[in-house]
Formats: C-alpha cells, structure tokens, sequence
C-alpha cells in the first residue's frame, strides 16, 4: 500500500505533514473562532432583545 | 505624621524661585497652596515629595508617608481602568482597587482602556490612584483640572473622607474645592535673590564673589 | 436584482450559510482525492524521484498564495470605492488564509530544496519573493489587529493592500534582476507541450481544485465570523452606551 | 509650507532626533559589522556595497517614527490638518524635511565609512549616487508608514514591518549600483530604475499618505 | 460667517455620544458648551472643526474659518515661545506674533524655551495661538485649565475682544468665564440609539437586522 | 516587583514595541543583508555569525529608549520613584522585562534566520548559546544608557552614541563563540568572557542606573 519513496522519504513525509499541519490549523482556528463568535453573539443578542443592557453587564471586553 | 516645611527654598532650571516658605502640615488638616502661574507651586510640591533637592531649608516627614500626584497622571493608555489600579495596589501593597474605583465613580468604566477615557474620566482616574496607596499625606498639584462640578464635589468628598481619617493633604490650586482648609499664598515668597537680599544657592557658596 | 445585494450582510449571510456547506464538502473531496492520488497513485519522476509528489501540496499553496492576494486587493478596491463592510470583511478574512498558504509553499520548498539544490534556503527569486510577500502578509494582519475602530482599519489595510501590490510587483521584478536562480520556471501552462506528463498533470490539477475550495470555504467561513463579531461588537458599545 | 520645512528642521537639529540619529546609527552599522564579521578584508570589500546600503535604508526607518508621531502626540497634527495648507503638501514636506536631516547626510558622510568597510576605490563615486537618488524614495515611502501607523498603539513596530517590505526594490537597485559600480560594470540600468522609482514614489505616495492620515484622525 | 450646526450626531470610538444637536453662532458671538465629563464635548468640537466626520447632521461653516485648540496644546517643547508662536503665524500668512505676545501676556518669556514653562505659562501660549491665525470662529475645548485667575481674566479680556472685532467663539469649559455667551447645555442631547427611538448610523443600515 | 515585571511585559505585548519590534527588525535584517549583499552562500555563511550578532544587537538598542523614556513621560517614573520600592529594584526588573521581550525571543528565532544567512550547521548550538548568555547583558548595559538618557531632549541620539561603545565587549565575544563554533574549533574562552560580562553587568550596574535616575529626575 506505502509507496516505496526511498531516500527522499524524510523530504516527501516531512512537506506533507508540515503542509497538513499547517491545514489543521488553520482550518480548526476559523471553526474555533466562528463556533466562540457565533455563541457569544446569540448572548448579546439574547440580552439586546429582553431589553436588560448597560447596567448589568461588565463583560464588555468579550468580544474579538 | 506631621509634614513640617522650614526655610525651603527650591529652584527650577538652576533659578530659585521660591525661597523662605515654612508651613506644618498636622494630621487631619489641608492645606492649600495659591499663587499665580509661574510661581513655583509645582516646584514646590516635587520639592516636598522629594522628586528634586531644596537650595535651602529643610522638609521634615515620615519616610514613606507621601502620596504624590502631579499634572502628569502616569496612566498607560493600552491598560484598562481596572488594570492600572491594580498595578498601583500592587506596588503600594494594599487591596483597595474596587474602594476606590466605586469611590471615584469609575466602576462602569473599569474595563474600558485608559487611552479611550475622556479627559476628565483620566483624571478622576489619577486621582483614584491615590486611594490605592495607603499614604496618608497627599500632595497634589492641580488635581481638579478637567473636573467638571459634579466630579470636584465628588473629589472634595473623598479629600474630606482622607481627612477625616486622620490623613492630611497639601494641595496647590487655583479653583475653590470648598474644603475647611488653611490657605498659604505663595506670593511673598516669592524668591528675590542673593542681591536682593535672600538666601544665595550652593552655587553662590562655591563661585560667588567678585571676579575680576 | 444585482450581484451588489450580495454585499449586504444579511443577504450575504443567507447566500452564504446556503452554499458554504457545499464548498467545504467538494474541497474535502478534491484534497483527499487530489492527494491520496498524487501520494499511492502516481510513479517516481526519472530525476526527481520520490520528491517529485511534493509538487501536489507546493504548486497549489503557491497558486492560491498568490491569489488570495489578489483577491485582497480586489475586495479592498470594492470596499474603498463602494464602502460595501462585507467586502472589507472578506479581505480581512481572506488574509491568514493566504499566509498559511505562503508559509505551506515556503515549507514544502525549502523541504524540496534540501535534496534538490542541497540547501535549504537559497536566495532564488522566486523563494526571495515569496519571503517578502509573506511579510507583506504578515503586515496587513498587523494593522487589521493594531486599529480599534473597524472601519479605520478597513480603509488604512485598504490603502495598504493597494500601494503594497505595486511594491510587491516591483519587488518581484527587482528580485529577478538580482538574481537569476534555481528554480523551475512556470511548467504549468495552456500549451500543452511544455507541461509537465499527464500522469503527474491530472492529479495536480484535482489538488489544485482542492486548494481553490478550501481556500473558498474558509474564506466564506471567517466572513461569516467577522459579521458576526462586528455586529456584536457595536451591540455591546451600544449597551455600554446604556 | 517653508515655514513648516524650516520648523521640521529645526526640531530635528534641537531634539538631535534626526539628524544625529540617522547618522549615528548609520556609524554604529558600519563600526560593528567589521567587528562582528571580523577584519578580513577581502571579506569587508565583498560585503560594503551591501552592508552601507542596509545600513542607510535602517537609519531612514529607525527615525521614521518621528515623522508624524509628534506632531500627533502633542496635537500639533490635529492643527495642521484644520491650519490652511493641503495635507498633501505637508506630507511632502515633512518627507522633504526628514531627507534633509537624514538621507542628505548620511550621502554625503557614506564615502568615509566606505573606507572603513575597504569599499573598492571605483565604488565611492556610485555609492553617492545611488544614495542621492535612492534615499528620497526611502523618505516618502517611511513616509507613508508613518502615516499609516500615526496615533496607532503599535507603531513602532508596525511601522518597521510594514515598511521593510516596501523598500526592497529601492535596496536591491541601489545595492546594485554600487556592487557595479565598484566592479567597473555599467550600472545604467539600475540607476534608471532607482531614479523611476524614486519619481514615481515621490510623485503618488504623497497622496496615498494624506488619506491615510486623515482616516487615522478622524 | 456664521457657524450653524443642525441635528449633528457625532460619534467616538463606533459609539455615538451626542445626536440632534443644533445651535448657530452668528458673528460676534458666544456660545459656551456645558455639560458633565463625557457627555461628548470634545468629540463635538472635533466634528465641528472637521476632523472627524459626523454621523449625521450638517455643520455648515465657511471652509477656513474656523481655529481649533485642543485640550493637547501642540507645542514644541524645543522652540522657544517666539518660534512656536512664529510658525504658526507663518502657516496662515499672518504677522500678529507680537501682538499675541503682548496680549496673552507672554512677552517677558519670549525666548523661553516652552518645555520651560509651567503648565499655566504653557496654556497662555496655546491660546495665544489663536490670535495669529486670523480666524474669526474659535473652537476651544477647555481654554482655562490651569490657568489662574488673573490669566482667566486675561483671556476673558481676548476673547471679548475677538467678539468684538466680529469674531465668534464656541467654548467647551466647566468654570465660569465671565463672557456674556449664550450657554448650551448637552444633557439633553445624550445619544439613545437606535433601539431607544433615536438615529441609527451607518453601521444599522449595513448591519441592522436578524441574522440567521 | 512581580507587579512591574507583569506591567511592563503586558504593555510590551499591548503596545507590540517590545516583543514585535525587536523580532521583525531581527528578522529585517536577516532579510535585508542578502538582498543588498548578494545572494553568493559562501560569502553569506562568512558574514552570518557576525550579522546575525549585529542584528540582535541593533534590535536591542531599538527598543532601549521605550525602558524608562515613556514612564518619564506620562508621569509614572516620578510616581515609581516615590513608591516604597528600591530604585535599583525597578531598574533591575525592567532589564529583566526588556530582556523577556526581546533577548529571549531573539534568541529562540535566531536559528531560524540562521537558515536564511547560510550559518554552518555546527554553529547553531553556539548561535543560541552564546545568544542567550549575551543578550542579558545588552539588556542590562542598555538600561543603563537608558537610565542616563531619560528625560534628555537628545535622548535617541545619545543613547545610540553611549551604549554602542559600551556594547563592544559583548558583541566581539559573542559572535566569535559563534564563528567558532561554526568552525568546529574550541569556544571555552570567550564563551567564558561573555558569561562573565554578563554576570558582572547585570550584579553593578542596576545600582549605577538608579543613581542615574534620581540625578535625572531632579
Ligand atoms: C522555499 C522554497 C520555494 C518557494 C517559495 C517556491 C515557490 C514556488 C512558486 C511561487 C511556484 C509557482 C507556482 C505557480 O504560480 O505556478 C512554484 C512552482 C514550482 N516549484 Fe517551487 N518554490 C520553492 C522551492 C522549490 C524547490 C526546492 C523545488 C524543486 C526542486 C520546487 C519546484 C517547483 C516546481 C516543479 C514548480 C512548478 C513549476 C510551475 O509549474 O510553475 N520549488 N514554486
Ligand atoms: N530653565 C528654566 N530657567 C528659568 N526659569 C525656569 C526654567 N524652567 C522653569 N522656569 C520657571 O520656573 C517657574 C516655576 O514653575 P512651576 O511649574 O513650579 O510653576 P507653577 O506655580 O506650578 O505654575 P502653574 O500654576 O502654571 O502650574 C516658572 O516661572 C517657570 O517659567
Ligand atoms: N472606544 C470607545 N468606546 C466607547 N466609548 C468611548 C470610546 N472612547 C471614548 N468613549 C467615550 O466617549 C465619550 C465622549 O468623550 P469626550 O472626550 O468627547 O467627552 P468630554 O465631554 O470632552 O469630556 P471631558 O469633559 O471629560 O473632557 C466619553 O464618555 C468616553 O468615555
Ligand atoms: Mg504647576
Ligand atoms: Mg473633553
């Protein structure tokens, strides 16, 4: 199954778990960020529409 | 506790400009200093918070016993309200952050960054700094610039409050607090010169005379 | 109905929640497809050897590398001109991408280099300028991340992306002067006979697809999340305001 | 507009900000490169044309900071933008002024460090040159940075890695010159494209820069 | 030349702080801005003197009449009194440095160097800015802070001159000048947002709305 | 104390003039060299010891205006001053916060521009090595010129000029353990030398900068 890549294995391995890596990463920091944003969002959403505002927040350095 | 000033003479630029000035300051007292732009009050009070040598004359206070606050308020923009007490707290040692960010108004703005306060919110915010040090002699200069009236009465409370529990203060300002303070005008003096007759400098000790 | 309405957070919202799904599913396919060919299914090159498979992830990164730039440019354009926030936002969002795909062609390159060339890094033009578009790259998320107010940071990153496209193009120009290098010169294009065989050029092109919706879905992804955060943040000051 | 070139100057003799700065650092370069590389001559004469050139190019970005950063911090900016000249012209001007105490300077004092450095005899001529054409670009490309990162949080460091990017062409061709120059090459061709790119910089940046100060502003 | 200012929001870091206010200050007159810290008085003044844009509203003025001054001075701490003041003379074309001198009463100090200047000494050439820019609209935003009560006079006695002279003056300031102005008050003008009834800005047209 | 140390690193990374500044003009200049030198490896392995030390020297001298000038100027320094910490304490741990946000990081990137310059695979153990036991002496050296320099008006010029000679023993011995190291030879001596300078350094001289201070301030 292995492809046979002789003595430029540790090359060939070493560019695609690097460039996967860096794939992951990425990907899975946009899907963490979006999934926080969204959550955090639908919170100050929630608070915005029953009117409760200024006075019984403190958690304005939540957002970003 | 008593801050006790005797024959000061202090200089800025190599210039005294005020020279002779004696005040005691007891426990429970203010005391208000007055005079015109330009006449040393701010000289003075760095004098007395022992940021620079007297010419002259002796300042006599507990070590560690001063609080100082001057025009500058030494806030770090990129730091919030809350922060930037806290840091204070820490170096003074004492835990009165939230004490003082209630007593000074600024609860609401704690977690705002200090560089988006408006110019009066910075100040009240200097002069809650004041509140985390635990000293009991205060020496401020201009304290109330920026204030509009509600913050002044609110600052003239938390001084009556300072006062009231033994601490003393020594404020130089051109506006009314209305505290039950004693008055000093700085006016007379006013530094005249060795060839007016006042005290000369170290300077005057070493090279005065005539060269000729 | 115009193409502008998409411009309009909410729509763009609606359209994209729709599509995004579809994209995200058809680059999994590519790569994993694209990939898994290029990796079990396709024989050594008679020079190259077994390195020839990095081509898969390398030529992608460094297409879509460069792409992402210009599709930067083009949605700061749009916003400077027709002040459309979702273009802005697209920009915004579009820039780690393109890094992460500089930094993946940088890596699988330098990987390349060493049993190729026999170095890691040598100072060819085309490496010495993919070097400085990654610093180009990296400055533009710098001032996104150093101005508060966000529609101050879409017009400076705006000007930025602008000015900073003709010094790349001008860098890339004065790189070649300076240096005539190593590297392969541009094997991929429509005629047919200077490409590479068929038998790497088929996979390649299925990665290259891959990479292209990836890119796509990650970008319509983060948009979403910078409306999001955008919104939420004028709520919140909104709220502050009492 | 003179007056603001005769005050820019002013400041930049009195606060030793620019003039001295930019000229210091650029002896600073010169001293501690033979001193880190070692005084192998040959070595040294190689690397000159390169190394001044990096040299001056960091001297112009170390006192870039100053260009509009003072002016913001002590509200002088906020007053030039009401006072009734265009902003375009300021920033000409303030670019104008920054050459004068830096890039002009160190053009003239650079054939002294080239002898410390063992540039080849052929060089000096072309390394004053290169400079004299190159460093205005070098100035009104900072020049933009400055505008860019002008009452931002993170300037100093922003401003460096924003501007480093953009000064490539102008390093390499100026480099170049010189590299040629010292080898008795002809050095037309990036002579040209310096002085281009000095014209096209000076001509459009200018612009690019008003905005952005005006966008940092508001 | 007057200025007049109709139902102006006007905002500061994406928050707007102050909407519908209107007023007009025709030639020859004052207006003062009251109003506690933060209300917006320095963020309206900044709209006012076009340095930022307003959310909504007009400011309609004739295009260079207006001379700003900030709570920031702008002065260089390296030039002396008379080349501060000189240089600004110089960007608007005019030739009153000695006057200005002379009036803001600065002339003993002309060859100081202004970060030698105490803070009221600095203020008085800050102001006296103003009268080298031959501009009939002032905006000041907290003129007086630190001055004592002589050069508040002082300056009383320039700003009536100004009004005199067909000039007008819009004064942000928490103490008393003296001034026969008309006085504004900002409370009324606090910024309710969009969900309390009041104009949204940009940012509801792009944004407003449910997002799935 | 812990309270100053935690500040000052959490204005460095707000303000990004610390730990950015000083990696970007570090990277900058491994960047910039080739390009202005010429792309040859083997004049570039030559150079690179000495180069890089350069570079992490010169990102150090740019952040050392920002250890105390910004405290003079919004106030805290007098404030610090008059709080019940020794002097000499504060002195130490901004050295210690300067040397966090740029020394450390410095010394953990610089193999990576190391690539870049060519450097011998034998030098990079000595590369680091010889980085992380020199740079707190830059730190603690500059903090003096620092020291002596605040509230000066021709504070960024005068710090260049004092601290740069007072660098030289540094720099000298730190890039030669590298180049001999790159080398394959012995680095016991100077390794040693800069060890000691370091330890000497950062044992003295906190209590001459805190003399500095107080005349300064005055
Ligand atoms: C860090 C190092 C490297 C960088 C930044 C780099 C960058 C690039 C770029 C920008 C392209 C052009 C992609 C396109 O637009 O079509 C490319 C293509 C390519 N590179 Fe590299 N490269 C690097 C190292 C290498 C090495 C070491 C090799 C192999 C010896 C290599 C082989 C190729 C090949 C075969 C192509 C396809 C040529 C083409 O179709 O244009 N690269 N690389
Ligand atoms: N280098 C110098 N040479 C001569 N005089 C100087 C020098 N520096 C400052 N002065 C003067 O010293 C005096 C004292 O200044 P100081 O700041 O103490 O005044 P102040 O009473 O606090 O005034 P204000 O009420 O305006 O704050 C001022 O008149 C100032 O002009
Ligand atoms: N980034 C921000 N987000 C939210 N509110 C902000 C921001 N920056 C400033 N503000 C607020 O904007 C308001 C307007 O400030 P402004 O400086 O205009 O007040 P001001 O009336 O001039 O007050 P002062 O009398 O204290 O000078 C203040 O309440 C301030 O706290
Ligand atoms: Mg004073
Ligand atoms: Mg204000």
């Amino acid at each position: 199954m292995m492809p046979e890549l002789g003595k430029y294995a540790g090359a060939v391995l070493g560019s695609y778990a690097a460039s996967i890596a860096l794939i992951v990463v990425i990907v899975g920091w946009s899907l963490w960020r979006a999934a926080k944003v969204k959550r955090a969002l639908a919170e100050v959403e929630a608070r915005a529409a029953t009117g409760t505002g200024a006075s019984t927040t403190t958690g304005a350095g939540k957002h970003g | 506790m008593d801050l006790r000033v005797d024959q000061l003479a202090v200089a800025r630029g190599g210039v005294t400009v005020l020279e002779g000035v004696r005040f005691a300051l007891p426990a429970g007292r203010g005391l208000v200093l007055r005079g015109p732009n330009g006449i040393g009050k701010t000289t003075l009070l760095r004098t007395v918070a022992g940021l620079q040598p007297a010419v002259a004359g002796s300042v006599s206070v507990a070590p560690d016993a001063i609080a100082y606050a001057a025009h500058a308020d030494g806030l770090k923009a990129t730091l919030t309200v809350a922060e930037n007490l806290r840091f204070w707290a820490a170096v003074y040692g004492t835990a009165a952050v939230e004490d003082a960010l209630g007593r000074m108004n600024l609860a609401e703005l704690r977690d705002r960054q200090a560089a988006n306060l408006s110019a009066g919110q910075k100040r009240r915010l200097g002069l809650a700094r004041l509140l985390v040090t635990g000293r009991p002699i205060w020496v401020l200069d201009e304290p109330t610039v920026s204030l509009d009236t509600a913050s002044v009465q609110l600052f003239g409370d938390v001084v009556r409050g300072h006062l009231g529990a033994g601490g003393s203060v020594l404020i130089a300002t051109h506006i009314d607090l209305g505290l039950e303070a004693d008055v000093l005008e700085l006016g007379p003096f006013k530094a005249i010169g060795p060839r007016g007759g006042g005290a000369g400098g170290a300077f005057d000790a070493a090279f005065g005379g005539d060269f000729a | 109905m115009s193409f502008w309405e998409y411009a309009n957070p909410q729509k763009f919202m609606q359209l994209s929640r729709k599509v995004m799904p579809w994209v995200a599913g058809a680059s999994v396919l590519c790569l994993v497809g694209g990939l898994a060919w290029g990796f079990f299914g396709t024989p050594d090159d008679y020079k190259q050897g077994s390195t020839v498979k990095i081509i898969y992830l390398h030529v992608p990164a460094a297409m879509m590398a460069i792409n992402a730039w210009v599709m930067m440019l083009v949605t700061s354009l749009v916003w400077l001109i027709r002040r459309h926030h979702v273009s802005a936002l697209a920009a915004k969002a579009a820039a780690p991408v393109g890094l992460v795909f500089t930094l993946i062609a940088l890596a699988t390159g330098a990987l390349w280099g060493q049993p190729m060339w026999g170095t890691w890094w040598a100072w060819d033009p085309r490496l010495t300028s993919f070097l400085i578009l990654a610093l180009f790259y990296l400055g533009y998320i710098a001032l996104w991340q150093a101005v508060d107010d966000p529609d101050t940071a879409a017009d400076l990153t705006g000007v930025l992306c602008i000015v900073g496209s003709v010094f790349a193009l001008l860098s890339r120009y004065a790189v070649n002067f300076w240096n005539q290098g190593l590297h392969q010169g541009a094997s991929l294009s429509l005629d047919k006979e200077e490409n590479v065989a068929d038998v790497f050029w088929f996979p390649l092109l299925v990665c290259i697809a891959g990479f292209v919706l990836l890119f796509l879905a990650l970008v319509l992804l983060r948009t979403r999340t910078e409306i999001r955060a955008r919104r939420m943040g004028a709520l919140l000051a909104r709220e502050r305001m009492g | 507009m003179i007056a603001l070139l005769v005050r820019d100057m002013r400041l930049a003799m009195r606060a030793g900000g620019g003039f001295g700065l930019g000229l210091a650092f650029f002896l600073l370069v010169a001293v501690l490169v033979p001193l880190g590389v070692g005084p192998n001559s040959t070595v040294l004469a190689l690397i000159a044309p390169g190394i001044l050139w990096v040299g001056a190019l960091l001297a112009c970005l170390l006192s870039l900071d100053r260009v509009f950063a003072l002016d913001f911090e002590d509200g002088s900016l906020d007053l030039l933008v009401t006072a009734p000249i265009p902003l375009e012209g300021v920033v000409a001007i303030k670019a104008l002024a920054h050459w004068t105490v830096t890039g002009l300077p160190l053009t003239i004092v650079a054939p002294v460090l080239g002898v410390l450095l063992n540039l080849p005899v052929d060089g000096y001529v072309w390394l004053v040159v290169s400079l004299a054409l190159g460093t205005p670009a070098l100035s009104v490309i900072g020049a933009f940075g400055a505008a860019l990162t002008v009452g931002l949080k993170r300037g100093g460091l922003l401003l460096s890695l924003l501007v480093l990017p953009l000064y490539v062409p102008t390093l390499i061709f100026g480099a170049e010159v010189v590299k040629r120059g010292a080898e008795g090459m002809a050095t037309g061709t990036p002579l040209a494209l310096l002085a281009a790119i000095t014209a096209g910089a000076a001509a459009l940046l200018p612009f690019a820069s008003a905005a952005a100060i005006r966008i940092n502003l508001r």
